[in-house]
């Protein structure tokens, strides 16, 4: 093994620096030294917070920090949550996740034409092991970590698996938990949102010379853009946005 | 005179227990009920002291010594081999028999007559019997103390041979 | 029969506030209750003595049931605070109910006995274990005026019906079956026998002193005072403060405590001799090693710490028994302090511990004592005294721990840095 | 019967009891139990004398009891001793039974 | 070579005893302290070990097997589950290794949290190991309690950085996954300066105690060829004598910037191994203080790599560094695909355990409990 060579090596080189340990000067000592710290202990347990810092949990509860994440949201925009859905079932999500315990199942229409958003969506708690990849890798910013905690169920299928009507949260509850994160988040897609319309507003521009029914139906088109813009990706195959607009990271 | 003819049988039978019983620590434990219920008899006999000595030498000090050899050693049961060897029976109660019936006829003649057996006067005095141990009976306190003393001795020594390791 | 002596006759308090007379008479009260119903019923004199006796007992077993209960919450509590924990704190105020819940767990768990188990011998250990606590703890003075038992030959009686520990602590090991109750009882046999022997040679010293073997007795010789001030207790004697230190370690190692915890030694062998028991009779185990340990801190206290007698003269006004249960308290946390703190010594440590160092400085107090009884009372005699005990003691001690501690001087190791 | 000579019939039996033992059985330490059984039964004879064989003394002596002191001082030596030197011999030869130790019969 | 054969002959102890007249006992695996579900078949003559034989597996995960069927970035949150006890030096470690194999570079800043968290998490370690090494040796748990206070605080202070207490998930390829959070550093700081008082407590409760050095000196002791011989790294095998630390011998990542030391002690008992875990967490607050103090501005992660949809060309490495148990590698091979072809690690709870029935022969059972404290293992990384 290699470790022997780079052992002789390492010990070839060193100089004898020695540590002074403390000297014996009476039997029994160090037990009374031992008595004397834990009588420490006992006494300032009373008064120091610093030495007492159990927190009794149902009554008072420790401060979370903002990064704290354990389970992962879905975000919805304005008030109805299923129109607002930013999902679009892309499954990469679903691809990333280590235990895999994402499921998802893309809403069709009746032609069998993607609809872009998910039909079914859920996440097995008992399998979630909290790591926050899928959050990581989300490019449509529709997917977070939760700091919610109390989790615990009676029911060990139904209650453990999340569905939509128990994952998509509100941008607020976002912006609640982890304001800095939702505050980018927000910014960049507002930019990228303007971004957006400026863009098809150019293109308007453009096609202005164009014939006048043509015109019409892109302006429309446009229009629809700025109001979903996340349907611009494709669904199975998603084109990935550059690293500044899709995710900030949990922390930010 | 009703609790010593309870508790003799009592005696009889934990001593037997001890010596007939297959597994060594049973019999062992026997043994050391034997030996307490030994102990009450001193008690109502009056001999308080002794029998407060009694227990605790015995109890405490030689069946747990045995029961603690027997741990060490874990020696196998002895049903089989006692019932194998009939010629050690045999032997056992030919040889104890004799003695039985030998002591027995004696005590039968050295019984003294019944007033004087059935009287009672005797108390121990411990402060009597410390002046009388070492008084009259220093040398044999000497003989005694210098044979504990080489027990507690070589006991020491055995243990430090068991536990003492090579460092 | 002749093993009860007289009962101590209650003598009158005197000057003396109210409050305080009626306090000390307090755990009289049940049985001048019983003796009163007993006069005016007007019943034979042997059914009252046996009423009287009887409740007796049931006082002793009823106070330290209760102290069962309350240590077992307080050592949980003290060792939480020692490492900053809270401790129990759930059931009731304080947790003060935590005994009780503790309790009524017991009581409802399966009681399982291994298939190899002697079933008999295995249901007969844990009562054993709790007999000898209980015998022990009748005759030990609390108070001036109760002595539930008062022998002639107490201290005797006390170490007596002790040696029955060792032996269920064996029965309990080897019913088992088991191989871990089975080492325990091994280790919990040689420990107890071990450490009997310095337990009682250093009771030896106070025998020497006052001249009997009455419990009773003992406190008394130590409750007068020196110079009208100072108490007469033993461990403020030379001999008396090396063998009441010698008694104390052999207390603690006859209780099975840590240090000495190696019979139940948990990281190394589960629970030794009580693997295999659950439920009730597990419990009993707990009772009796706790029990045990109020006896045998109460005989410490008896024998060294003047019992319950007052430290200082002009305290006597507080009840006796107050003292001897304060006391109780005190030396019950110091075993919690060092239980909280120290580690579990390796069997043939513990051993030569025994040997080496506790049994050759127990047997230097029984001359000490010698000498001290000698010398005499009065300031001069007592001055003369220490000038001889001491050197006569600290000089044995500071070799023999110089030879103990001589491999284990941490200044041996030395460490060194690479670049 | 007298109480006395409940108690000398009590020393024999538990002297012939102890004696059984100590011819039958194989195992060292048995052959121990055997022999604690006997010096018993001497202690036993001790007490009873000295209980009840003086009566009418003046001046009841102590000797009885003293023997018996010895007694119990020694047979705790012996059982020491005797046990010290079993586990010895187990730790050359691996067992108690003294069947088995026959390496100088010949 | 004499040692090559020692390793191979079975160790073995005469004592003479029948085998009927030995106890078997097996320790584990449940039991109060084989540090999870370790199990050792003990032969034992009166209470002296004659054999012993680790057994494990009952914590067996197929750690190797998943992350080979997974992309590169999922295993990293399953590494943290393999010394739970020290889960950013584990993903330090991966992270190196992946960084190895795809030739990625990392930025200044990200170098710096690194060396920063995982020197927490070596003082981490390090402390919860005295409080489970006073565990095994009876002292009711004081210690450990003092230990997990303080765990708690730099739990703490990785909840605010990581996001989670103990599974970090932490460390990206080519830097971290997040920056250090405002304030952190601060905090580390107060952390970093106060932790000198902790350790004087904490020696002042341990290492003076007579009966702490009459269990443990003397006590599980092997020649250091033997040692490394069997692959042993880490602080036991420096308490042997032999000052092998691989932040000195690769200097991964920046660590020759620091002015620290390799203390190393001369005879490998179980105190010296204590020992030596004190001094270390001594050093390691020496780096933490420094990196503290130079931490550069810039990025935490190198930008230019994309954790998520990471491709390495086909290849493979060995990446390693100096965890707290020791050595701890990982060796990749990539097939060129999005999961690695072969993922093996070498933990150094599993390669220190080799030596444990020749530290343990002819000592009490009770030394066996403290040989087995003094080696720090933690059953997820044995078993994997």
């Amino acid at each position: 093994m290699e470790s022997s060579a780079n052992t002789e090596s390492a010990t070839a080189s060193k100089p004898p620096a020695k540590q002074k340990r403390q000297a014996w000067i009476l039997p029994g000592l160090g037990l009374y030294q031992g008595l004397v710290v834990t009588a420490k202990n006992f006494i300032q347990s009373y008064y120091k917070k610093d030495r007492l810092t159990t927190v009794q949990y149902p009554e008072e509860r420790a401060p979370i920090s903002p990064n704290f994440r354990n389970f992962p949201f879905l975000v919805h925009d304005g008030d109805d949550a299923d129109a607002g859905l930013r999902c679009t079932a892309c499954t990469i999500c679903e691809k990333s996740c280590p235990p895999q315990c994402i499921y998802i199942v893309l809403e069709r229409d009746e032609n069998g034409k993607s609809n872009k958003r998910p039909k079914v969506f859920e996440i097995d708690l008992s399998v979630c092991m909290n790591c926050g990849i899928c959050a990581e890798v989300c490019p449509f910013d529709s997917i977070y970590m939760d700091s919610e905690f109390e989790l615990s169920k009676g029911d060990r299928f139904g209650g453990m698996l999340y569905g939509l009507d128990r994952l998509v949260k509100s941008t607020e509850y976002h912006a609640k938990i982890r304001p800095e994160q939702a505050a980018a988040v927000a910014a960049s897609r507002k930019a990228a949102a303007e971004k957006k319309e400026a863009a098809a507003k150019a293109k308007a521009e453009r096609l202005k010379k164009k014939a006048e029914e043509e015109r019409l139906k892109k302006e429309q088109e446009a229009k629809e853009a700025a109001e979903a813009p996340a349907d611009e990706a494709p669904a199975e195959t998603p084109d990935v946005p550059a690293q500044d607009d899709t995710k900030k990271g949990d922390s930010e | 005179m009703i609790a010593l003819s309870i508790l003799i049988p009592l005696i009889v039978l934990a001593a037997l227990g001890a010596i007939w019983k297959a597994r060594p620590v049973h019999s062992a434990l026997f043994l050391a009920l034997s030996l307490s219920l030994v102990a009450v008899l001193y008690l109502i006999l009056g001999a308080d002291f002794l029998g407060l000595i009694q227990f605790s030498v015995y109890v405490g000090a030689v069946a747990v010594l045995i029961v603690f050899s027997l741990l060490i050693t874990r020696p196998s049961d002895e049903t089989k081999e006692i019932a194998r060897r009939p010629q050690s029976m045999l032997a056992g109660l030919l040889c104890s028999v004799p003695v039985l019936a030998v002591l027995v006829y004696a005590v039968s003649f050295s019984t003294p007559t019944e007033e004087v057996a059935a009287a009672d006067t005797a108390k121990i005095e411990l402060a009597e019997l410390g002046k009388t141990l070492f008084t009259t009976h220093a040398p044999a306190v000497m003989a005694v103390a210098v044979m504990l003393t080489a027990v507690m001795i070589g006991a020491a020594l055995f243990a430090r041979d068991i536990n003492e390791r090579e460092s | 029969m002749n093993l009860l002596a007289d009962q101590a006759g209650v003598t009158q308090a005197v000057d003396a506030p109210a409050i305080w007379t009626t306090l000390e008479a307090l755990p009289q009260l049940p049985n001048r209750l019983v003796g009163w119903i007993g006069f005016q019923m007007n019943i034979p004199e042997w059914l009252a003595t046996l009423l009287g006796l009887l409740v007796s007992a049931a006082v002793v077993v009823g106070v330290f049931l209760t102290c069962f209960a309350l240590v077992s919450l307080v050592e949980r509590k003290t060792l939480a605070r020692i490492q900053n924990r809270y401790g129990p704190n759930r059931v009731g105020p304080f947790g003060l109910f935590q005994p009780v819940a503790d309790g009524i767990k017991m009581l409802t768990k399966e009681d399982i006995v291994p298939y190899k188990a002697e079933k008999l011998l295995h249901l007969i250990a844990p009562i054993m274990i709790v007999i000898p606590a209980v015998l022990a703890l009748g005759v030990l003075p609390y108070g001036k005026e109760w002595v539930p038992v008062n022998l002639e030959l107490g201290l005797l009686f006390f170490f007596a019906v002790g040696a029955m520990t060792e032996l269920s602590v064996f029965i309990a090991g080897w019913a088992s079956g088991s191989k871990f109750p089975m080492l325990g009882s091994l280790r919990a046999i040689s420990q107890m026998v071990s450490y009997e022997l310095p337990l009682l040679i250093s009771a030896m010293g106070v025998i020497m002193m006052t001249g009997s073997m009455s419990l009773p007795a003992i406190v008394e010789h130590q409750s007068q005072y020196n110079f009208g001030v100072l108490s007469n207790w033993n461990i403020f004697t030379p001999w008396g403060l090396v063998g009441g230190i010698v008694f104390f370690i052999a207390c603690i190692a006859e209780a099975n405590r840590c240090p000495f915890d190696l019979p139940e030694g948990e990281s190394e062998i589960v629970a030794g001799h009580m693997t295999e028991y659950s439920g009730f009779k597990y419990a009993l185990f707990f009772m009796g090693e706790y029990l045990g340990l109020f006896a045998i801190s109460g005989l410490f206290i008896t024998l060294f710490l003047g019992g319950w007698s007052a430290p200082i003269a002009g305290l006597e006004f507080v009840p006796t028994w107050l003292w001897f249960f304060g006391k109780l308290v005190c030396v019950i946390m110091t075993m919690l302090w060092i239980r909280g703190t120290w580690m579990r010594v390796r069997m043939d440590q513990l051993m030569r511990f025994c040997w080496l160092f506790l049994i050759p400085l127990s047997l230097l107090t029984i001359p000490a004592a010698g000498i001290w009884k000698f010398c005499g009372e009065g300031f001069l005699a007592g001055l003369l005294g220490w000038g001889v005990t001491v050197p006569f003691l600290i000089v044995p001690y500071i070799i023999i721990t110089v030879i103990l501690n001589r491999r284990l001087a941490p200044a041996t190791r030395q460490y060194h840095f690479a670049e | 019967m007298t109480p006395l000579a409940l108690l000398l019939t009590l020393s024999c039996v538990l002297f012939t009891l102890g004696l059984f033992a100590v011819l039958t059985r194989r195992n060292a330490i048995l052959i121990l139990v055997g022999i604690e059984l006997m010096l018993n039964a001497a202690n036993i004879n001790f007490i009873a004398f000295w209980r009840f064989g003086q009566a009418g003394a003046e001046a009841p002596d102590m000797i009885g009891p003293m023997f018996v002191l010895f007694s119990i001082a020694i047979a705790a030596a012996e059982a020491a001793v005797g046990l010290a030197i079993i586990l010895m011999v187990f730790r050359h030869t691996r067992s108690t039974d003294l069947n088995r130790l026959d390496s100088l019969h010949g | 070579m004499s040692v090559k054969e020692n390793i191979l002959s079975k160790p073995t102890l005469e004592t003479g005893a029948d085998e009927d007249q030995l106890l078997r006992v097996s320790l584990g695996p449940q039991h109060p302290s084989t540090h999870g579900v370790f199990r050792m078949n003990v032969m034992l003559d009166g209470e002296t070990v004659v054999s012993l034989k680790p057994v494990f597996g009952y914590l067996h995960r197929n750690h190797e097997k998943i992350a080979e069927n997974i992309p590169y970035l999922g295993s990293m949150p399953y590494t943290d589950r393999l010394d739970y006890l020290c889960p950013l030096t584990n993903n330090h470690a991966y992270a190196l290794a992946v960084e190895k194999l795809a030739g990625i570079e990392v930025p200044e800043r990200a170098e710096y949290i690194r060396i920063i968290t995982s020197e927490l998490t070596r003082v981490m370690n390090h402390t919860v190991f005295m409080g489970f090494f006073l565990g095994d040796l009876g002292a009711w748990g004081s210690a450990l309690m003092y230990a997990f206070r303080e765990r708690e605080k730099l739990f703490d202070l990785f909840e605010e950085l990581t996001g989670a207490r103990m599974m970090t998930n932490y460390m990206r390829f080519g830097g971290c996954r997040n920056d250090l959070p405002a304030g952190w550093i601060e905090k580390a700081k107060t952390f970093v300066d106060g932790y000198d008082a902790f350790l004087d407590e904490m020696e002042s409760l341990i290492t003076g105690n007579e009966i702490l050095l009459a269990r443990t000196q003397n006590i599980g002791q092997v020649s250091k060829e033997l040692m490394v011989n069997a692959g042993i790294t880490g602080p036991m095998l420096r308490a042997a004598g032999v000052a092998y630390d691989v932040r000195k011998v690769d200097s991964y990542g920046i660590y020759d910037r620091f002015d620290f030391k390799v203390p190393y002690g001369e005879k490998g008992d179980c105190y010296d191994r204590m020992m030596i875990r004190f001094l270390e967490m001594r050093e390691s607050l020496k780096i933490l203080k420094q990196a503290i103090a130079d931490i550069p501005e810039g990025d935490y992660v190198n930008p230019k790599i994309k954790s998520a949809k990471f491709k390495a060309k086909p290849g493979e490495a060995y990446a390693r560094i100096e965890g707290p148990k020791g050595e701890l590698g990982f060796h990749l091979i990539s097939d060129g695909g999005v999961n690695p072809y072969r993922y093996h690690v070498r933990p150094p709870s599993f390669v220190n355990l080799t030596l444990i029935e020749d530290m343990c022969l002819g000592l009490d059972l009770a030394d066996v409990v403290v040989i087995l404290g003094s080696v720090d293992i933690v059953l997820g990384e044995v078993d994997r």
